[in-house]
């Protein structure tokens, strides 16, 4: 009954405040995020509800804002940090990498790093440099870190909720490009799925088909349009990037007997192939084709009027189903 | 702070910039009626390629826009405070810098409507391309700089050779530990580069003050870097400073910081609403503080400027907006097979085979559907 | 006949004088590279040869020492950086990435980025947090950058001078733990072997190992103890991290039906996954096992008197092989 | 720079910083001879501790040493300069810090032997752990500054509960651009932070005038943060200005900056070797103006130390090397399946999976030999 139809980003700003109101060690960092209510508005409000000791328009230095969002989680807070766009979290990432990671383990569990880093990230907006990027790879490579990737409202809600209630650290992905499009969110009813495991969002019998975030509703469409050729495609949503959830992965595989992996970030050194990896290893006697890749080429992102073309799209995945389905 | 020129166009004197000013520079110094024309008419034209690019922006021709609106005698005073062979690198909003190095404007539009993600030969115009990684280009200056030293370019006391690096940053952008690096960097080598912060008050909807509880000018001082203030909508001001750190640089003395207080008068990009973060008031108070109206005015005062010339730079910066106007509205987009072409210097087989299927895969839509543009229609189908 | 005896350090040093010699754009950039000769000694020697314009003991900041490079080479030069350790390239981490890579690419073509960054990594040495390891994959997934790994005495001469020599930007991870162990160098003949390619090192006819840098002696070992129990080991060394060189581990693979790669970097997310997802995909019909990875386990490098345990070692590998002919 | 003992031991007056030394702290000030006394004992004891831990690494019982000889009152006055209450971020060479946080000295020697990252719970003792990524740490003693903050125990006028942070990096770390962040935000927010760098004049081979070519002290004034740069061979002097400057943190006036002028007597860690980048007679220049000895003069100076104190003194010392000594040897080496244990916080499947296939692989070694020991045996057979 409590469900409520919200844009993606205003689901996260729920998730945000709810998640402030119910523990005050909760606190929000970033650039623009104050008054402004961040460059997309994630953050809106929010200043005004809780102050700005609990929602800080830092200085712009990202190394700083994850740096000291590492002291806060030493004194037991629970910072909440924005990367203003995907492209920008390089100058924070010996933090995240060399100390965000691993201050849990070379502490032998003394110290708790409860830090959320979200990222708002992909293409596919029409934006300049380093404003489309899908860096996941270069996270999901280090332990200690965890990476989740909602696609819908609800879960966007949620994972914020439960991102910020993990003891570990979390980098969440968000998908810029969706931040409008709405959903369905209940925010009184906990869901029972975990976050770190992926979901069959549509049955299929012909061939798996692996997506997340804003890959998601090009996955359902490909499948969709599939489905008009007389191939019936499953798809799966992964949700967590770190760690993957390979038995739904595999118990699917191990149906349908082949798996196409799309995401927007380069091929080459890109999420996919570890999955693909896997899943080779795991289901070998089940595969009737290789596992197959859709993502973006082994370039720089495009110049925006070139992205269409780097970006997977509709015919690029079935593209990919055609050759999954020729083996 | 140092200021020249007053708010109703009054130069007041000042010993060490008028030197440099009034000298003998090229022809008879830096501040002759015509050069002081010539600064007029520069900025008035980039103000209108940048009215032109916010209204093109409008119309869908370009992805975003960030205005320099206001910042127009920080940027052209700097520019032409360079010298012909210096090395300038900018931040993402130098439009005024890249007018007085000669780059012509729609080349600035090419990163803005995703055509390309630079549009000019850094080496050809010596200016290094926009930057959007905030900070990463300081060091870049900073190295570009110690290579003029070890060519032997610095300090052999021929100002018309020896050549030095002007280094742009936001204020917002200097608190990323790169510029700090970079600063660290060039004293310590006293490599010949001249940082250049034009504080226009807004890091997006951050103010200055969140960055640096003290004048931004004081923070080189941590380095010995010598600094300076200035009025940032003075272009006299902007002229003399960066001049005279420039020449201090290239005659092999190190770096200097010039700070200049000016105002982003516009929202940060064409992305962005000013009103959720600052008072109109603000805003009206800098239009007072307008840089093009005090140059002016300080033209009226010594009667070097006449109702003609004013209107005939008005009609040149019409005819350049339209200019660009068309040039834009004519642009073809890329073909997008050009992104294969400059990952790699030299030959690269996983590029060269992700071109290929790139290839192939494009060729079915040209035999299915005998259609040339086999792109566009692949849009379309998608 | 002009071959000589060297250390991997010493063919290094050797391949930088010579570079230095034969072009004066070449300068080496660093911390403690100059009078000390570097923590490693590998630049022992050039500081006195080539003074401190060209051997330039920076100060201690990594995005500074790879950002000034950007620039030098903007300017014509050709600089020659050095990580002290490989745990401590990730503040330099924004400039690789964003700069190093896509400066060429930004520029259309009109600026060259001949930035060599030597990087020693690996573990098995004993080392105190941070010193131990093997972030190529984090390199890997960015197009722009090309990483060699280096072997033998005489690929650390060869590679560094064909590195220095190219045009893009080039990672040289060196295998730190290997420093002191000698081989041929032939500095007088450039090798007709392009340093992008992968060579068979040993012919085999029952499975394909494949590995690169540190791990190299470990492969070799590995085949040999394998011969002992009648297995037939074909042993590829990478040489080239990124680009992979496909044909001539496809080839193999085409050969004898199974592969193992095996790399001190953890197995998730490592670049043992991308080459493993390719070649699943290119040797479908030739796999007669799934591709198969011993490397790290997914956790933070640990203390070093439980290293042993982390690296691969002989066992791991056999087990590995075991699994593979178990298919 | 402010000295308060002199080489012979003679105590300069100095209003402010005596005002702090001996004015009423706790037991009558931090200056009397008993504590004067405390000092000379730690600082020959962790020197002990110190010099035993090099002979360790010479025997193979620890992969690495840094030692801190000659810092001992830079380490040892700064440690006691901190409240109970106060958290100290450390970097990996603070051994007389830790000494005075009342961390034994086994604990710090878990990571240069390699059983672990790390060897206590920062929280219990308040203070962070060893740091090897230079610079990394100086944003975190911000954060955690910025917590105090948030928790109502920064000035609210009660010295004994209101807490500072204590963040130290060396002369060399200083350059790393995390350093400059943490500036940034701890003037920006007026974060409760002492900055502290022990300007040992080398990282590694480097002297420090390449990291600044004017006095560190001044690096902070970029930001306004007050700096003051002390002797730092002089225990008073650093005890007095680090005291000062974190009662004025935990105060709430906002951050402080203090330079300690010292010197690392040893090579910079047991893999170093200092000869080749510095003159034997620096160091013998140095051994001049050890710490230790100047503090024993100052207390005979005072007729407040006695031979039978002093040889006390080094017979504890003595005993403190031989139970580090007897520790080390008797460590036994941890099983490596614990690597698995704190990578997460929570359960994390891939980890868990990882953790029985290493569980299963090493079961095979036991069975195949029976042999407990797999580990051992494993290590044999490789
Ligand atoms: C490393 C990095 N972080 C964040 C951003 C997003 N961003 C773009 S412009 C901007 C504000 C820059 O302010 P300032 O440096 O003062 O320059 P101005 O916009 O005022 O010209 C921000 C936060 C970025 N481009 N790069
Ligand atoms: C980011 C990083 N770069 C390089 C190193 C390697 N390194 C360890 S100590 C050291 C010198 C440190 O000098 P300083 O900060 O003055 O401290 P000191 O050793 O003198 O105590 C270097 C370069 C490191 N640990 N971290
Ligand atoms: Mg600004
Ligand atoms: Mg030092």
């Amino acid at each position: 009954m409590s469900s409520t139809n919200l844009p993606i980003a205003k689901a996260i700003t729920a998730g945000l405040r709810d998640a402030m109101a119910a523990d005050d060690k909760v606190l929000l960092m970033g650039e623009d995020i104050g008054v402004l209510g961040g460059v997309f508005r994630v953050t809106d409000g929010l200043h005004a509800e809780f102050g700005s000791q609990r929602v800080v328009d830092t200085p712009l230095a990202e190394a700083g804002i994850v740096g000291t969002s590492v002291g806060l989680a030493v004194r037991g807070y629970r910072p909440v940090v924005e990367i203003q766009f995907d492209g920008f979290v390089f100058p924070a990432f010996n933090q995240i990498t060399t100390q965000v990671a691993k201050m849990h383990n070379r502490t032998a569990g003394a110290v708790h790093m409860p830090i959320v880093i979200r990222i708002p990230h992909g293409g596919g907006i029409g934006a300049i440099e380093h404003h489309s990027e899908s860096p996941e790879a270069l996270f999901a490579h280090t332990a200690g870190l965890r990476i989740l990737a909602p696609a819908t409202a609800q879960d966007a809600y949620w994972m914020t909720r439960q991102a910020i209630e993990c003891e570990d650290p979390v980098i969440i992905f968000e998908p810029k490009k969706r931040y409008w499009v709405k959903g369905d969110v209940d925010p009184d009813h906990r869901p029972e799925l975990s976050p770190w495991e992926a979901t069959v969002v549509r049955q299929g019998t012909d061939a798996t088909l692996l997506a997340w975030g804003p890959s998601m509703p090009l996955a359902l469409e490909s499948a969709e349009a599939a489905a008009e050729d007389g191939i019936d495609l499953e798809v799966i949503d992964a949700r967590s990037l770190a760690p993957i959830d390979y038995p739904t992965i595999i118990a699917s595989v191990k149906r349908t007997g082949r798996l196409l992996i799309t995401h927007e970030a380069p091929v080459v050194g890109g999420l996919g192939g570890e999955i693909a990896a896997r899943i080779s290893e795991e289901c070998f006697y089940h595969l009737e084709a290789p596992v197959l890749r859709v993502g973006g080429y082994h370039l720089p992102y495009p110049p925006s009027r070139m992205e269409h073309a780097y970006l997977p799209d509709l015919d690029r995945v079935l593209d990919g189903v055609d050759r999954l389905l020729e083996h | 702070m140092v200021q020249l020129l007053a708010a109703d166009g009054t130069r007041t004197p000042h010993a060490e910039f008028d030197a440099v000013l009034d000298g003998p520079d090229g022809a008879g110094g830096l501040a002759t009626p015509e050069r002081l024309r010539g600064y007029y008419r520069d900025m008035v034209m980039i103000r209108a390629a940048d009215v032109e690019a916010t209204s093109l922006q409008r119309q869908g021709q370009l992805g975003l826009w960030a205005s320099a609106l206001g910042q127009e005698a920080a940027q052209i005073g700097a520019g032409h405070a360079s010298r012909e062979q210096d090395y300038l690198v900018p931040t993402y909003r130098e439009h005024g810098i890249a007018w007085a190095r000669g780059i012509e404007p729609w080349r600035l539009l090419e990163s803005f409507r995703g055509v390309s993600h630079g549009g000019w030969d850094p080496n050809e115009l010596r200016t290094h391309p926009y930057m959007i990684v905030l900070g990463s280009q300081a060091p870049h200056a900073v190295g570009y700089a110690m290579g003029l030293q070890r060519d032997g370019v610095v300090g052999t006391g021929q100002p018309e050779t020896d050549t030095a690096v002007l280094a742009l940053f936001g204020d917002g952008a200097s608190s990323e530990g790169e510029v700090s690096e970079a600063f660290t960097f060039a004293a310590s080598f006293q490599a010949p580069v001249v940082f250049y912060t034009q504080n226009n008050q807004w890091a997006i909807s951050v103010p200055t003050s969140v960055q640096s509880r003290v004048p931004l000018a004081q923070r080189s001082r941590g380095w010995g870097i010598p600094s300076v203030r200035v009025d940032g909508n003075d272009v006299l001001a902007v002229l003399g400073a960066v001049r005279i750190a420039l020449d201090s640089a290239r005659a092999g003395k190190g770096p200097v910081f010039v700070e200049a207080l000016t105002y982003r008068m516009a929202a940060h990009t064409t992305s962005d609403d000013a009103s959720r973060y600052r008072p109109s008031s603000e805003e009206e108070e800098w239009a007072q503080k307008d840089p093009i109206l005090r140059l002016r005015r300080h033209l009226e005062q010594l009667g070097e400027i006449d109702e003609a010339y004013i209107a005939r730079c008005d009609e040149e910066a019409h005819d350049l907006a339209m200019q660009l106007h068309h040039h834009i509205h004519g642009m073809e987009d890329p073909d997008p097979v050009g992104m294969f072409t400059h990952a790699y210097a030299e030959p690269h087989p996983i590029v060269e085979v992700e071109r290929e299927q790139y290839l192939e895969y494009m060729a079915q839509f040209e035999n299915d559907d005998d259609i040339d543009k086999s792109a566009e229609q692949k849009g379309e189908r998608a």
